[in-house]
């Protein structure tokens, strides 16, 4: 029983940190955020360590670990809110890799692993994905949803349309189309997505956190850095448990994916709700002790805290899975749709 | 205890509604430039003013209506009932006129005030500095006296319509050897030169609503000193005051109508019978009915005491609560759909986020309430 | 319009404040409490003063005064958490003044203002109504409950299981019988029932606020009175915002009986609902500024706890009031029963 | 990272389980007298002492089983999840011996140890005054040098087991002159003396859990003094610290266990398809399974460190929040019944309202989650 990451672990967490902070510093996610595009060279320098294929069997030309070293990078990549298709295609791999055919994987997952030929996935609400990350530069698109087939649609067979959304840092459209069925087991695809998307929203209140402490040190009112009132230091000591507690959901998720599938309905959607109620309060949180100046554009904040929103509402809102907790937990299925 | 009107009251409010629905602007068009916005509102006031509805609270020699407190709250309600776009000069009407009124000489009403209501003249405000948000006493903006001029030099932030504004009502230290509260003096800026520079302060929404002032050596008159060097705290916490009793009417009808709406968003989703859904309508309904007896329950301690009290740091407070919860769960009914832009309530979520913020912080509106209504300590 | 009391509901306040303030004190209520029955004496003067009466038309001997009235003497018996049969005999007389046929109303009102035959309500849950205040003591129990007729059960036709609740400046027990129907409008009763409950709740809420703000202005901690920190000041106002909203809506509900019928039913769900909500909270909210001290039974606290949470279950649960409210707002009935 | 038990721990865990499970006391009789309860808990003690179960965490120099922490924790966890009434030296066993194997000279641990195990002497813990509830510090019980002895006088105050303990581990002032935490030692005080009075607290639950204690020139003898003259600081914190990170495994099978009786209890009531009552039960599932992933984490933690750090308290303060949440749920839950107490949801209701105070206020362990985790400055 050791909750630590081991050496490889460590080092990939490192790894990520030094180097989004070098790469992704904030000027960079706000010229992307602005310009409405990513930057190619990150992405590529992301290809070049591995991470596209972190999680995919070297057959298909990944590195064959696991989804809790998908979480280690997600988590960094949310931390430096990093603008990149890494996780639509992350998703899409895992889609890919527990629910398609073997003919599909070996057809799509070298694309993913190499970033040559990305996917994305998107969730069905009557007949069309609202809200697809990465859509319109993906080679394909895996698009689910309840009582519907998992399929997957080439990118020439989907109708694409671009949508504005409050979080720059991603681009997003609305996917509609058909395409090839998916034999195997989405959930156990989409249930790791979500480990990935509860990660990212760790690492997005991690950061959030992180800004609010250090801007209630320095910060004076009254003579006093504002770190010292209560209102403001018990604010901070909650963003805390908050945040370590998307953290072990989080960490339990991809264990769980990694080692004891049969807990993984639970953890997901477990880490996937506290950290969407989660990944929301402590940005919004870090807002308030900031004041007028993370209000501003000019602060870098606001990339955060409508990362942290949007990631929240994508694959199934804290509710949905709120629920799906509570069937797991024994009260068996709902009779309505949870908003 | 009486909560309906009186037949006088009844009358006004059938001679405001008459008013609004006879001369109505309509929508703001959509698609106008800033400018045609602004001329838009420029021209609404000076309707409200021929139909004698500009400074409906101030005295009738001052060019206002001479309206009751409750006569004032009435058309504040019907106006925001009516959705009609608020007046151009708005900081003056509601704050910069009657702080003039209460602490300004008589030849200063003179040259200030019918512009005001003409909105000839535009004023802003300069409180707020970036190193003094909540705590306003420390400001750091320096004025001078030279002659028969002051010279300032210092930095403003959050000032609505600086772009547009002839006077800005700025505080600034005029002495710092004392106290730090009591080295503040209250002027009229003439925002008209070359020395004070606006800058626009994008938000997370992405508009511009506020601004940046850099002003660098201007001059003040020594006329423009509003109530008497040295007295700039007290005359600036009056200017508050009437902010927070003024506004909380427009802010109750303003949540009504949004909680109307987010009703309709209901039905539109099918969700009218979503147990969830209907607690927190529930909830919301409820609380903003509360806010809107409050505001009135306000006003009934005014006529009372002579003066609003600290229990309008509540009002403010508790609109913040509601509306950052309503905005909150437009975006959970929208589901997948909440954070695309394509609709109006994902901006009012974002900007919903300053309201804890502005016009007092919510912490410090706390400490107002312990301090002066229940009569904890301070802290400091 | 005007939120103020006139001149003669004033005087009624502060004449109950002060007949309470020194016959009610805390230590009657723990004396009255730990014995398991009221004080005769208190009830018999309260008789005296006329409050039993107090809404009732002159005909049958009340005062023919209004809800208002009503509500401002049930704050203050809640502010004093004073034990009596009070609120029963006041609801029971709401239930047949605005439920009852001419011959019940005549029959039936006159004990109830006189006090000499006093009367309580219960709502029925499957066939029986759970929790009755101060039923053993009545000459009659309305019965009331969704889908059932409302009905005047005689004490002696009446099935009466005494039942201990955290409550001990009340009694209350298990009731059922058959009895004559009220051909009325029982809602009409129960709504007004409602507002004087929140009448209550708000009293309380404004007591515990009160000894929380004196301990917090007394108690020092690491040199200084602990209300100046604000973990504790900051929740003391939040107690004045609960307590104040409480205040407004029971206000609004009281006057809306009296002048606004029409606009009651929302009034008395939107007062029982939040003061609900703000008698729960505010009390446990004074309990942890009070600390240790506030958890002992030597400490008067619990009184204002437990009444107010108990008065929280009454007639009708706070979320059940809020699904009332959306109701009313326009979101047409429910299709599952609230919790 | 590696969340599954390696073989040696699977093999201890199924050990403990055969254990109990052979060993199990059955649930307490009902109807006991008080004292044939803590007789029934001091037999349960002396069967896990011959079976080897006291002390499972000290070392087996002392008596106890040399445990690792995650022997422990598992210890801790199947004994809670037995539903096994606590041993009756819980006290002793989790704070008092640990305290004096840090901080005890040879002679002490050896004249006081083993009557720990074996439950002949029973220990309770004066460190709370009236006056000093969140700030330790301030104790003004007083201790003065008498010859050999020291004679202590003063009001202690939640002191649990007070009228069975033999030994009552006090941290009283040796000397005012110094700053507040440095003039205080920690003594061992024998309570079967006249100048010890007992009284019992009775709580709002009705239950009398906990005493006050009523000191008035008590005798101790020179060598019971723990750790040295005025170190009484440091030796309590090692006591507190012991509680906190030694109680929380117990604490979140206890959650669970609550947890799985209320969804019992939703099922009776045939509430399992109401999504207000899903969404409870998602959200209380939920952070009760981060409560005992944060528990390992904490451990983890302390392996890697060699100690409990600041985040213990994270754990404490998060298990009264859900515990709070849980139960007023229940309330919730049982609708008009809830007042009643003829069900022990009330009684466990009442009870949660003193977990964000016991062991720590909630706003005390925010306190040192904002200081010492986060580094924020100190408002003292």
């Amino acid at each position: 029983m050791n909750f630590d990451f081991d050496d490889d672990q460590r080092s990939i967490k490192s790894t990520a940190r030094e180097f989004l902070a070098s790469r992704s510093k904030f000027e960079k996610v706000r010229e992307c955020s602005e310009g409405g595009h990513y930057d190619e060279a990150i992405w590529k320098e992301m290809i070049d360590l591995g991470w596209a294929g972190i999680f995919i069997p070297e057959q298909y030309g990944g590195q064959e670990l696991g989804v809790v070293e998908l979480v280690i990078l997600q988590e960094e990549l949310g931390y430096a809110v990093t603008p990149s298709p890494f996780f639509s295609n992350a998703a899409a791999g895992l889609m890919v890799l527990h629910a398609g055919s073997d003919e599909q994987k070996e057809r799509l997952l070298p694309g993913v692993a190499s970033g040559e030929a990305t996917g994305t996935v998107g969730i069905l609400h009557d007949g069309s994905a609202p809200l697809v990350p990465d859509a319109e530069a993906a080679s394909f698109i895996v698009l689910a949803g309840e009582g519907d087939t998992t399929r997957i649609v080439e990118a020439g067979d989907a109708k694409i349309e671009h949508r504005d959304t409050i979080d720059g840092t991603r681009s997003f459209a609305r996917v509609s189309g058909e395409g090839e069925e998916m034999p195997g087991d989405a959930g156990a695809g989409l249930d790791r997505a979500c480990a990935a998307l509860a990660a990212e929203l760790t690492g997005c209140s991690q950061r959030a956190m992180e800004m609010a402490v250090e801007y209630a040190k320095d910060r004076k009112q009254f003579e006093r850095p504002i770190g010292a009132y209560q209102g403001v230091s018990h604010r901070c000591a909650e963003m805390l448990l908050e945040t370590e507690g998307a953290r072990a959901a989080t960490y339990y998720a991809g264990w769980a994916a990694d080692h004891e599938p049969e807990s993984l309905p639970a953890a997901a959607s477990m880490a996937k709700a506290y950290a969407s109620d989660a990944g929301w309060r402590v940005t919004a949180s870090s807002l308030q002790v900031h004041g007028g100046i993370g209000f501003t554009w000019e602060h870098d904040l606001h990339f955060l805290l409508k990362r942290a929103k949007t990631d929240g509402h994508l694959l199934g809102g804290a509710s949905w899975h709120r629920d799906r907790v509570a069937k797991i937990a024994g009260l068996g299925d709902a009779v309505i749709a949870q908003v | 205890m009486d909560l309906t009107l009186s037949p006088d009251e009844q009358a006004f409010r059938d001679e405001v509604r008459a008013w609004i629905s006879d001369n109505h602007p309509g929508k703001e068009p959509e698609g106008l430039s800033e400018d045609d916005q602004w001329k838009f509102r420029v021209d609404w006031q000076r309707q409200l003013h021929e139909g004698g509805w500009a400074g409906v609270s101030w005295p009738k020699e001052y060019g206002g209506r001479g309206a009751t407190l409750i006569e004032s709250a009435l058309f504040n309600e019907e106006l925001a009932a009516s959705r009609a776009p608020g007046p151009a000069n708005v900081l003056a009407l509601a704050m910069g006129g009657p702080t003039l009124i209460g602490h300004g000489s008589e030849e200063q009403k003179e040259r200030f005030l019918p512009p005001i209501l003409t909105a000839e003249e535009i004023w802003c405000q300069g409180f707020s500095e970036p190193e003094s948000g909540s705590d306003l006493a420390s400001l750091k903006t320096k004025a001078v006296k030279d002659g028969d001029d002051w010279v300032v030099t210092g930095q403003k932030v959050w000032t609505t319509y600086a772009h547009h504004a002839k006077w800005c009502m700025l505080v600034a230290r005029t002495d710092s050897e004392v106290a730090k509260h009591r080295g503040l003096t209250y002027f009229l800026m003439d925002m008209e030169q070359e020395e004070v520079q606006v800058r626009p302060l994008r938000q997370i929404t992405g508009e511009a609503e506020f601004n940046e002032l850099f002003i660098e050596e201007a001059r003040i008159p020594d006329e423009n000193v509003i109530g008497g060097v040295g007295n700039g705290w007290m005359v600036a916490i009056t200017t508050l005051m009437n902010e927070r009793s003024g506004l909380a009417f427009g802010l109750q009808v303003r949540l009504k109508i949004l909680l109307g709406q987010v009703i309709d968003l209901v039905k539109e989703q099918g969700l009218e019978k979503d147990p969830l859904v209907r607690q927190r309508i529930g909830q919301l309904y409820t609380e903003s009915e509360i806010m809107r007896l409050n505001a009135w329950r306000g006003l009934t301690g005014i006529m009372k005491t002579g003066q609003p009290g600290p229990e309008g740091s509540l009002g403010k407070w508790h609109w913040s609560d509601i509306n950052q919860a309503l905005t909150e769960f437009t975006m959970d009914l929208r589901g997948p759909d909440a954070p695309a832009t394509d609709s109006e309530f994902t901006f009012e979520f974002l900007r919903a986020r300053a309201n804890s913020i502005e016009g007092g912080t919510t912490e410090i509106l706390k400490n107002i309430v312990a301090e002066r209504v229940l009569g904890l300590p301070k802290l400091r």
